[in-house]
């Protein structure tokens, strides 16, 4: 903690800028934006089976459907597109391809198979049903056992035991180090299928402009610059006839940083028929076909010495990526997720593991809030509360003895860890919680008013803020990994800030000024943030994997400094004194100490303008801008204790959270308001994931939750009420000290949950090592127990 | 400049990238934008009166008519915005003050009065009809000469009605004037003319009451100034503001101006919180687009007995109308024609005063060339005078106080710069290229040829061009930055984007910028696209006017461009491990000099600088392939040219037609022939509209009785001749890439080839041209008086 | 044959369009603004500048100064019409070779002129040319370049009619 | 520049529009081509609350021969009209004018009918029509009445055709043998709105001119027939020097108004050079049969 910072707008709760619009209806998703006259809708049509040949295509009855404008299958696209390609040409990568619509083979229930253009979107419906496909069944794979099954059906012809992608990795002497503990402990963690159930589904509008061959793109993404990169390489239009705009977005959590087939279609189309088109996804399809997250196996093997010191660790990690690897994160992303986040807040020196992304017969998997770590910390913590169990600690103290509480920390995958409070953070957690007094007067029954109550406790870490040269490690060539800001003090002196990130809700608008005011000696009203379209604002990566405050902030202050101390050059020239003399501040540049001395931004802002008496000083350009990119050198890693509190019905077999109290430490606070925002929404995240939320293929590979009537989403009656309290542990790697905080809540939360139903469960010899905990499962569990004990 | 090898689109006559889809009926002119959902319709009831207290407004039978939405006056605007005002306040000019909408008072007639809100403009229209306003009408001064008579009423507080004036001296001028033997002086007056865009006026105005915010598509040549002035107006910051222009249906001046329309329909849009679209018609914008030309100029020249130059004197008085513009103010027709007037001679002592006069007619202001058509008109009137005093030829007196070749860089009687150019050059090529000497000698002293009088008319002139913020400043024009930005980038994929301040409005700017982009990066022309006219999308800078497109949007396209190129080469040297300097860019690749099979694709190069490619940037250069640059001409730049022009003068009808005409021209470096060559044309035609027929004409009463196309008589394919044009390039040495402005040239070159022209045609009949348009009537009235009119010695 | 809307039924470059419209609607409104045809422009509405030229029925007309409701039944072909296959037509691809177009507002009615033009002379001396286009007004030209690209064009499909 | 509203008809009879007319009397106005009634409603200048279009009703663009009259309905084109082989055969003064009445796409919608029943005193056909001594037939609910010229232009924009009337046929005698004609006009410009013209039919014997009308354009509230000219001509034999001299006394014929476009003093010298060269040109050109 060797930087202070001043006060000023950041730090403050600055209430959001976002808000006003949203309140008052105004707010403008995709399908609020007025498309041109005479677009066209367009439907598509999805497998019904989950793997089949195609043998026919019959389109001529949709055709015949009054305004239905064309049917196209597979083969009518094919030279409209290059087939999606993702992964490297670097070992443990199979080169994947996905055509948008598929030709030969459908590889999951929803995979497309054709198309059709109609006046409206009710007919389009209509010709989706019209459309008569014929095809041949094949045996499918839904699960990770049947797909690595000797002798199981191959996704693709190419890929011979369905294994996508491999990474093998051991510390050097972990074998002895690992067969010298004195204690091994291994179990098998699985986590569910999930759904990220975005309140606004996926959809898009491409506008081909025919006078200017230019194609602008409205979608409700994350990644706009990746999207128009993406179409520009595989529909060959170049980048600059390509504008890309995410409008409001309602909610994307990861699964709204890919490019989808029904883009690549949309803009495809456009630019053929030199037209308007439009498609909005509904809810069932939603669940068909945007992509899942966390069907994830971890198999855990701890070697710890009679103290319950952690000496190594040993992973086995399975990934179910679905039927294809998807564009920019590819297969890699889950699987190494798992070893990346692992070492978490443990020190240990001995790690090995195998991670594989294995293929089958279902909905592609990808990135949903905290990627992987929500299951590596369900796995880790659920590993240090049995060997806790197993060597009779309190989970508290097993921790305590393992916690990295020195900085800088380099852990066993090479992460360094700059600066952190892990220990600080459970202390405090520990004391806001009264642990120590709930263990005390906890019933070794766990029983109280009929219910078993249990609390758990989580120690995590996020890694936030990744910069190109991690992305680029990981064989992630199609993430730039790099963010940027132009800003402009804009004649009149206010502010405009162009950022390459576009939100889905997280608050943008209101941190980046309040981080451009900070930076200017603005106040936040002055500054208004444009981001989100990629004809206004400088290339960038996007926003994802907590990297808003790092990337973003980054970028803003060397964008601000530029125009900063061009400020006060223009400012010295006026006020004839050297420039190192000169602050800014409260709108104005000052000679320090003598403020009386001053000339205001909007003076100095005409003088570089050209729209004054004064000409700008010799030398210096006109305009008051600057433009600057931000990458940093590696993650920047936030940590955070939650503690939850439960109790389970034991004649139902619900779960309810009582209390929860969240430590968290992300560096230097930008918005406290709009951090606990973030973390309670992913909290509730995490709970669902633990409680209730599970996407279920049945053999055949048919999803048979489809709606959310059948996917159960957390409401208000779910969630407690959070207590959460800010530690602020700055970086000293990043501008600005900013960590990331969009994840940690999940990662915290489903270790937390599923340690406090463990706790709660406990005397009844349960393990939970499953998610989710719903209630048929738990109440099976306990059933299972008490027939066990009654045996 | 450095010379680096390019890859030879500068200089090319490359086809327009803007044609195709104007060919193809797919431009976006602002009324062919499809109007979003629940837009609006905005007509505006002006003032019949040029001068009239308004009394009250009844526009109860007006808001019965179903359809309506808003019907406003200044009382129910009030607050919404404050007036525009453009001037320094410095001595020689008086503030004034141009709020939109006319309270208690009207100025001109066709200053709006209300405003009509309908569902359609049909509708709107219908609505103008039925309101009642109660008018006193009060004495309308037309001329400048009325306006400044004593006792008459100031038409803005304590200015007296003199926006403007101002004067210089040379030291030693009076006695160097006094000391000349000969002197020749005459008034010249040109008449007030439209610049008639084929496209009017217009706008729409989309107002996001979500995000507060403000999207106005306007018919501008100058969308950054708009912004501000409107962000001024409404006090809002421009972040909030977007201002478009589309597709711009010609410009010409006028439209680099704000207007009262744009102002209220955004006020309206707003208010409404609804799209608000307007669009003038024909009439509205005779009526109330920014006039020009209304000039009297009163010159003598004075000379040796060798015709050689010693003083020129110039009193200049310029109608400047009811209102001082936004942004160029009350001072450019008047104070720009002084200071352009000396032209391409030698000329040591100079002496000018002049002001810009207040009247009730329709204001004026920048219209392509401003005042210099008027003064080389005067000039070179001058010179023909005191040729034929002298018993010379115009040739010869010309060639004799023309700056030569080894005079530059030649600083003027004003002390403006000349840093090189053509001058003789290109009157004796015009002379050699037109057989001027033959012409002559076959010349009668009649003139009759086949039953219609004949002459050539030769006029010399320099044009300001790419004018920076120094000069701006200097000239007292706050409002006008003075300089253009670029903002250059290489795509991920390899393709060039350019961001230019400047705004396409027919004068082929897309290409010009394209082609510089090409030409430095090494890429395919139609692998760059350029965007200009979106203050979103657009570095900020001045926009399109005053022939600077070429200097200083073209300047700051080249030098964002040569950074790009820059880091290109760092990227390139490192694949090719070779030294940035050895390497060429060239058809889409960067290769080594000399070893073309040891190339990059520039896509590559792209990826790698976008991280979009295993290969890392070179350290240190950070990532992207982008950079803004601005450039501000630190001068003006001077194009000079030659005109000739033959004209047959129809001794029954008066009716004068060109026969030939000829240009030799020198704008420094030639980025496209083509579009040079498009400049000059369409600007000869507008200096033949404006010598031959082109006048608007006001009533006593200060009604203007020229309100469409059948009393406003525009040159048709039939009025004009083939236009011969040769090329001199002398690159200039001081503007990035050489070039120098060229949109005004031609109609400066035109009043006083087509004057002179006429007056040697009609020299037997001793024809004083002093007066424009040489409209039939007034022609036959010359050639009807025969009588002697000597050119009147001192 | 009513006070407040009549239908109307026209064929606009070969598309059959039905709209319901006032009696006073011109007819370049209805093109641009309800048919969204946004080529043909507006430049004077009272018959002068020929922006708004049109060929209806086989002959030029000029819609700024014709109601939509005469042109019931019409055949109509519009500026967007010309380009064959996606390609400039030879008229269209003369205009853009020789640079006789700058501002562009104006072309679209130079173009309908000229078609009309070179249809029934194939083969005009510049003075026939600049008659024929002495009904259409541009202000950016000088009319040079426009002459030029008439010759060019009629040239160019004069050797296209022989070839074929 | 929208018109206002109107009630629309686009009758198919003859008898429809006669009931029509009769019907609104003084608030209907006929549509011919509208090429110079829209864009005066376009200005608000004109706005008829009935607007009776001619266009739909086939009777009225007949062009026929009726035993040496040239019968033209009313809504003959003014394009149609030039490239009528019975109109240059008969009437070649007619063929000639309308070459000058406008640019191509205006005579194209434009109607001989509609431009004589508008009477601009700057409009060509309303000169040719003088000098060709056409006959108008006028029909409305009272039946029809026919007028010659100098009855039927009363004034500026205004003829003899009474509210509840329209012009439902022009007849002109057919050129007698050994005519020649000539039309000629002057303007601000090249081409375009004329500030004068005059139209020239001259009936020869041998040199000596037997017939003679002239008629001038721009220089009065309609037509004018410059009848001292003709009278100086009429019976002698055509010099060049002659016609040189009669064009002069064409001063005594009109008394022309200055206005924005000329002054008087230049339409009088105007007509007066304008005439001599029609009567040049029209004796340079071929004679009928």
């Amino acid at each position: 903690m060797a930087q202070t910072y001043a006060r000023g707008p950041i730090g403050q709760s600055t209430l959001r800028v976002e808000d006003d619009p949203l309140l008052k209806g105004l707010g403008a998703f995709v399908d609020d934006v007025a498309p041109p006259k005479n677009t066209l809708h367009l439907g598509f049509v999805r497998s019904p089976h989950a793997h089949a040949r195609i043998c026919s295509i019959d389109t001529s009855a949709a055709k015949r459907l009054p305004g239905v404008v064309d049917v196209l299958t597979g083969r009518d696209l094919v030279d409209l597109m290059k087939p999606i390609q993702v992964d490297p040409d670097k070992p443990g990568f199979k080169i994947t391809h996905r055509l948008a619509v598929t030709i030969d083979k459908a590889r999951f229930v929803g995979d497309t198979v054709a198309v059709v253009v109609a006046e409206n979107p009710y007919i389009a419906d209509d010709a989706v049903e019209a459309v008569a496909v014929e095809y041949e069944a094949l045996p499918a794979v839904v699960s990770l056992d049947a797909s690595l099954a000797p002798g199981a059906p191959k996704i693709h012809d190419y890929i011979a035991d369905n294994v996508i992608y491999e990474n093998e990795q051991k510390t050097e002497g972990f074998d002895a180090v690992f067969t010298a503990a004195p204690h091994k402990f291994v179990r098998t963690f699985r986590t569910s299928r999930i759904a990220v159930a975005s309140m606004e589904a996926r959809g898009c509008i491409a506008i081909f402009e025919r006078g200017l061959g230019t194609l602008t793109f409205w979608t409700s993404t994350q990644v706009p610059h990746i999207v128009r990169h993406a179409l520009s390489e595989m529909l060959g239009l170049s980048d600059s006839k390509i504008r890309v705009i995410a409008p409001d977005v309602g909610g994307g959590f990861g699964m709204k940083a890919y490019l989808y087939p029904e883009e690549l279609v949309a803009a495809a189309l456009a630019i053929k028929y030199r037209g308007s088109f439009k498609w909005v996804q509904d809810r069932v399809d939603d669940f068909l076909t945007s992509n899942h997250a966390r069907d994830q196996q971890y198999k855990m093997s701890y070697a710890v010495s009679a103290e319950g010191i952690i000496k190594a660790i040993r992973a086995d990690i399975l990934v179910n990526i679905g039927a294809y690897a998807s564009f920019p994160m590819g297969s890699s992303l889950e699987a190494n997720g798992g070893p990346r986040n692992m070492p978490g807040p443990y020190d240990f020196a001995q790690f090995a593991f195998r991670t594989r992304a294995v293929a089958t017969n279902t909905c592609p998997t990808g990135a949903f809030r905290g990627v992987s770590a929500p299951s590596t910390f369900f796995s880790v913590e659920g590993m240090m509360d049995t060997i806790a169990k197993e060597l009779g600690l309190d989970p508290v103290e097993l921790r305590r003895r393992n916690l990295v509480t020195k900085f800088p920390y380099t852990n066993a995958m090479g992460q360094r860890y700059d600066t952190g409070s892990n220990g600080e953070c459970l202390d405090r957690a520990l004391e806001l919680s009264g642990y120590v007094a709930y263990r005390r007067s906890q019933p070794a029954s766990r029983l109280l008013d009929g219910k078993y109550r249990g609390i758990g406790v989580a120690t995590v870490t996020e890694q936030t803020g990744q910069g190109a040269s991690r992305y680029k490690e990981r064989g992630l060539y199609r993430v730039p990994g790099f963010d940027a800001a132009l800003i402009k003090i804009e004649p009149s002196g206010k502010v405009s800030a162009f950022v390459s990130q576009a939100a889905q809700g997280q608050g943008h608008l209101t941190t980046w000024s309040q981080i451009v005011a900070q930076e200017l000696g603005v106040v936040p009203s002055d500054v208004t943030v444009i981001q989100g379209d990629t004809a206004t604002v400088p290339f960038g990566s996007g926003t994802f994997a907590s990297r808003g405050a790092i990337l973003a902030g980054g970028a803003i202050i060397r964008a601000t400094k530029i125009i900063r101390d061009k400020v006060k050059r223009i400012a010295a020239s006026v006020l004839e004194a050297s420039a190192t003399d000169i602050e800014v501040a409260d709108g104005y540049a000052f000679v320090a100490g003598v403020p009386k001395m001053r000339v205001a931004l909007s003076d100095i802002a005409s003088i570089a303008y050209s729209l004054d008496a004064r000409l700008i000083p010799e030398g210096e350009e006109h305009g008051l801008e600057a433009i600057a990119h931000y990458d940093p050198p590696t993650s920047t890693v936030s940590n955070a204790t939650h503690v939850a509190f439960v109790a389970v019905d034991p004649a139902t077999g619900a779960i309810e959270v009582e209390r929860y109290v969240v430590v968290h430490d992300c560096g230097r606070v930008i918005n406290p308001m709009i951090v606990d925002g973030q973390v309670h929404g992913a909290i509730s995240n995490g709970l669902g994931q633990v409680l209730s939320e599970a996407l279920i293929y049945d053999e055949s590979g048919q999803l048979t939750t489809t709606t959310l009537l059948d996917y159960h989403l957390p409401t208000a009656l779910d969630m407690p009420t959070i207590q959460m309290e800010h530690m602020e542990t700055p970086s000293e790697i990043t501008l600005g000290g900013f960590k990331g905080v969009g994840e940690g809540g999940v990662i915290g939360a489903v270790p937390a949950l599923a340690g406090a139903v463990r706790d709660a469960l406990s005397p009844l010899g349960i393990e939970i090592i499953r998610l989710p905990l719903d209630p048929p499962y738990v109440l099976s569990m306990i059933e299972a127990a008490k027939a066990k004990r009654t045996n | 400049m450095a010379e680096t090898r390019s890859s030879g689109y500068i200089g090319r006559a490359v086809p327009r990238l803007e044609d195709s889809r104007l060919l193809r009926g797919l431009g976006r002119y602002v009324d062919d934008l499809a109007a979003p959902p629940g837009t609006l319709h905005l007509a505006f009831l002006r003032s019949p009166h040029a001068h009239a207290r308004i009394g009250s407004i009844r526009t109860a039978a007006a808001a019965a008519i179903p359809g309506v939405h808003v019907i406003a006056t200044a009382a129910d605007l009030a607050g919404l915005f404050t007036a525009l005002r453009a001037d320094y306040e410095r001595p020689g000019f008086n503030r004034s003050e141009w709020y939109s909408i006319a309270v208690d008072r009207a100025r001109y007639a066709g200053e709006i009065v209300a405003v009509a809100v309908a569902d359609s403009p049909y509708v709107a229209e219908d609505v103008l009809e039925l309101i009642e306003v109660e008018y006193a009408p009060l004495p309308a001064v037309v001329t400048v000469a009325d306006a400044v008579k004593p006792g008459v009423a100031s038409l803005h507080p304590n200015i007296g009605n003199v926006f403007f004036q101002g004067s210089f001296k040379s030291p030693g001028f009076d006695a160097a004037f006094a000391a000349a033997p000969v002197i020749v002086r005459e008034t010249f007056t040109g008449s007030r003319i439209a610049s008639a865009p084929m496209e009017p006026r217009g706008g729409l105005a989309v107002y996001d009451p979500g995000r507060d915010d403000l999207t106005y598509h306007a018919t501008t040549q100058m969308p950054h100034i708009m912004r501000t002035a409107i962000a001024e107006s409404f006090g809002w910051s421009e972040s909030q503001i977007r201002i478009i222009a589309p597709d711009i249906g010609g410009g010409f001046g006028p439209k680099a101006y704000i207007y009262p329309e744009d102002i209220l329909s955004i006020a309206l849009a707003r208010k409404l919180e609804r799209p608000v679209k307007w669009f003038c018609d024909r009439m509205e914008d005779l009526q109330t687009t920014l006039q020009a030309r209304d000039h009297r100029f009163d010159g003598e020249l004075a000379l040796d007995r060798q015709g050689i130059i010693q003083a020129l004197r110039v009193r200049i008085e310029v109608n400047a109308g009811a209102y001082a513009g936004y942004p160029f103010g009350s001072s450019i027709e008047a104070a720009g024609g002084a200071v352009m007037m000396p032209g391409p001679y030698r000329l040591k002592y100079y002496a000018y005063e002049a002001r810009s006069i207040a009247t009730n007619v329709c204001p004026a202001g920048a219209y392509r060339g401003v005042s210099q058509p008027t003064a080389f008109f005067v000039m070179e009137g001058l010179l023909d005078r005191a040729a034929a005093k002298l018993g010379l030829d115009p040739a010869e007196i010309r060639l004799r106080n023309i700056l030569h070749a080894d005079e530059f860089p030649y600083t003027n009687a004003i002390g403006i710069r000349y840093d090189i150019g053509s001058y003789e050059e290109c009157l004796k090529r015009a002379l050699a290229l037109g057989d001027y000497a033959g012409y002559r000698s076959r010349q009668t002293p009649t003139r009759f040829v086949e039953g219609k009088y004949r002459g050539v008319g030769i006029a010399c002139f320099t044009e300001h061009t790419g004018q920076g913020a120094s000069r701006y400043r200097d000239r007292g024009i706050r409002r006008m930055p003075g300089y253009d930005s670029a903002v250059v980038k290489v795509l991920p994929g390899g393709k060039a984007a350019a961001y230019v301040s400047q705004t396409e409005i027919g004068q082929g700017s897309i290409t010009t910028c394209a082609q510089i982009v090409a030409d430095r990066l090494g890429l395919d022309i139609n692998d760059v696209t350029i965007v200009e006219g979106d203050t979103s999308l657009t570095p900020h800078g001045s926009g399109t006017g005053a022939s600077r497109g070429a200097v200083a949007a073209g300047g700051a396209v080249l030098r964002a461009a040569d950074k790009v190129r820059e880091k290109m080469l760092r990227i390139a040297g490192d694949f090719l491990e070779a030294s940035p300097k050895d390497i060429e860019l060239n058809d889409g690749y960067a290769h080594v000099a000399g070893a073309p099979q040891l190339r990059v694709a520039i896509a590559e190069i792209a990826a790698v600088a976008h991280a979009a490619h295993d290969r890392p940037p070179p350290k240190g250069h950070g990532f992207g392939l982008e950079a803004t640059d601005h450039y501000d001409p630190p001068h003006v730049y001077i194009t000079n040219a030659t005109h000739l022009a033959w004209v047959a003068v129809d001794p029954a009808t008066g009716l004068v037609s060109v026969e030939r005409y000829l240009v030799v021209h020198d704008c420094g470096r030639v980025i496209n022939p083509l579009v040079v060559e498009g400049q000059i044309h369409g600007a000869v035609a507008q200096g033949l509209g404006q010598a031959l027929m082109e006048r608007i004409v006001h009533g006593a009463d200060g009604q203007q009785q020229t309100v469409h196309f059948l009393d406003y008589l525009l040159p048709t394919a039939l009025d004009l001749p083939p236009i011969e044009i040769a090329h001199l390039e002398t690159p200039s040495p001081e503007t990035a890439g050489g070039f120098k402005g060229v949109g005004e040239g031609g109609v400066i070159g035109a009043l006083p080839a087509l004057a002179n022209a006429v007056a040697d045609a009609l020299k037997s009949f001793n024809a004083n041209i002093n007066r424009l348009p040489l409209a039939p009537d007034h022609v036959l009235d010359l050639i009807d008086q025969h009588r002697d009119r000597r050119v009147t010695a001192a | 044959m009513t006070t407040e809307t009549t239908h109307v039924r026209l064929t606009v470059n070969g598309r059959v369009y039905e709209r319901t419209v006032e009696p006073r609607l011109l007819l370049v409104d209805f093109l641009r603004h309800e048919l969204g045809l946004t080529g043909t422009h507006v430049g004077c509405a009272h018959g002068v500048c020929g922006a708004c030229t049109v060929i209806m029925n086989g002959e030029t007309v000029r819609t700024c100064i014709t109601f939509a409701v005469q042109a019931e039944g019409a055949q109509i072909k519009t500026v967007e019409g010309l380009a064959e296959n996606g390609r400039l037509n030879p008229i269209q691809q003369a205009f853009h070779e020789n640079h006789a177009l700058q501002c562009g507002y104006c072309t679209p009615g130079f173009l309908m002129t000229v078609t009309e033009f070179l249809d029934e002379n194939p083969d005009p001396s510049e003075n026939e040319i600049r008659h024929a286009l002495a009904g259409n007004l541009c202000r950016c030209t000088g009319y040079v370049n426009i002459v030029r690209a008439v010759r060019a064009a009629a040239e160019k499909m004069r050797s296209g009619a022989v070839q074929r | 520049m929208k018109p206002a509203k109107f009630t629309y008809y686009a009758p198919e009879t003859v008898a429809e529009i006669i009931a029509l007319l009769g019907r609104y009397g003084d608030d209907a106005r006929p549509l011919a081509g509208g090429q110079s009634l829209v864009p005066l409603m376009n200005m608000r200048v004109a706005r008829p609350a009935v607007l009776v279009d001619l266009n739909r009703c086939k009777a009225l663009d007949a062009v026929s021969d009726d035993d040496g009259t040239l019968v033209l309905g009313p809504m003959v084109r003014q394009s149609g009209g030039e490239r009528s082989e019975l109109v240059r055969r008969l009437c070649p003064l007619l063929a000639q004018t309308l070459r000058f009445t406008g640019p191509r796409a205006v005579r194209n919608r434009a109607t001989i009918g509609g431009s004589l029943a508008h009477a601009d005193p700057v409009a060509e056909l309303p000169g040719a029509a003088l000098a060709l001594d056409a006959t108008f037939v006028i029909e409305g609910a009272n039946g029809r009445r026919t007028l010659k010229p100098d009855a039927f232009f009363v004034g500026q924009l205004t003829t003899a055709i009474e509210p509840g009337e329209f012009l439902r046929e022009i007849r002109i005698p057919k050129a007698a043998a050994n005519t020649v004609s000539a039309f000629i006009e002057s303007g601000a410009r090249q081409e375009g709105v004329a500030i004068g013209g005059v139209a020239a039919q001259i009936t020869l014997a041998g040199e000596v001119c037997q017939d003679i009308r002239l008629a001038a354009i721009g220089v009065g509230s309609g037509p004018v027939r410059l009848t001292a000219t003709e009278r100086t001509l009429l019976g002698r034999k055509l010099s060049e020097a002659l016609i040189t001299e009669a064009a002069k006394a064409a001063e005594d014929d009109v008394d022309p108004t200055t206005d924005l476009h000329a002054t008087a003093h230049y339409r009088k010298r105007l007509t007066v050079a304008l005439a001599e060269r029609a009567i040049k040109q029209a004796l340079a050109g071929p004679r009928t049969n």
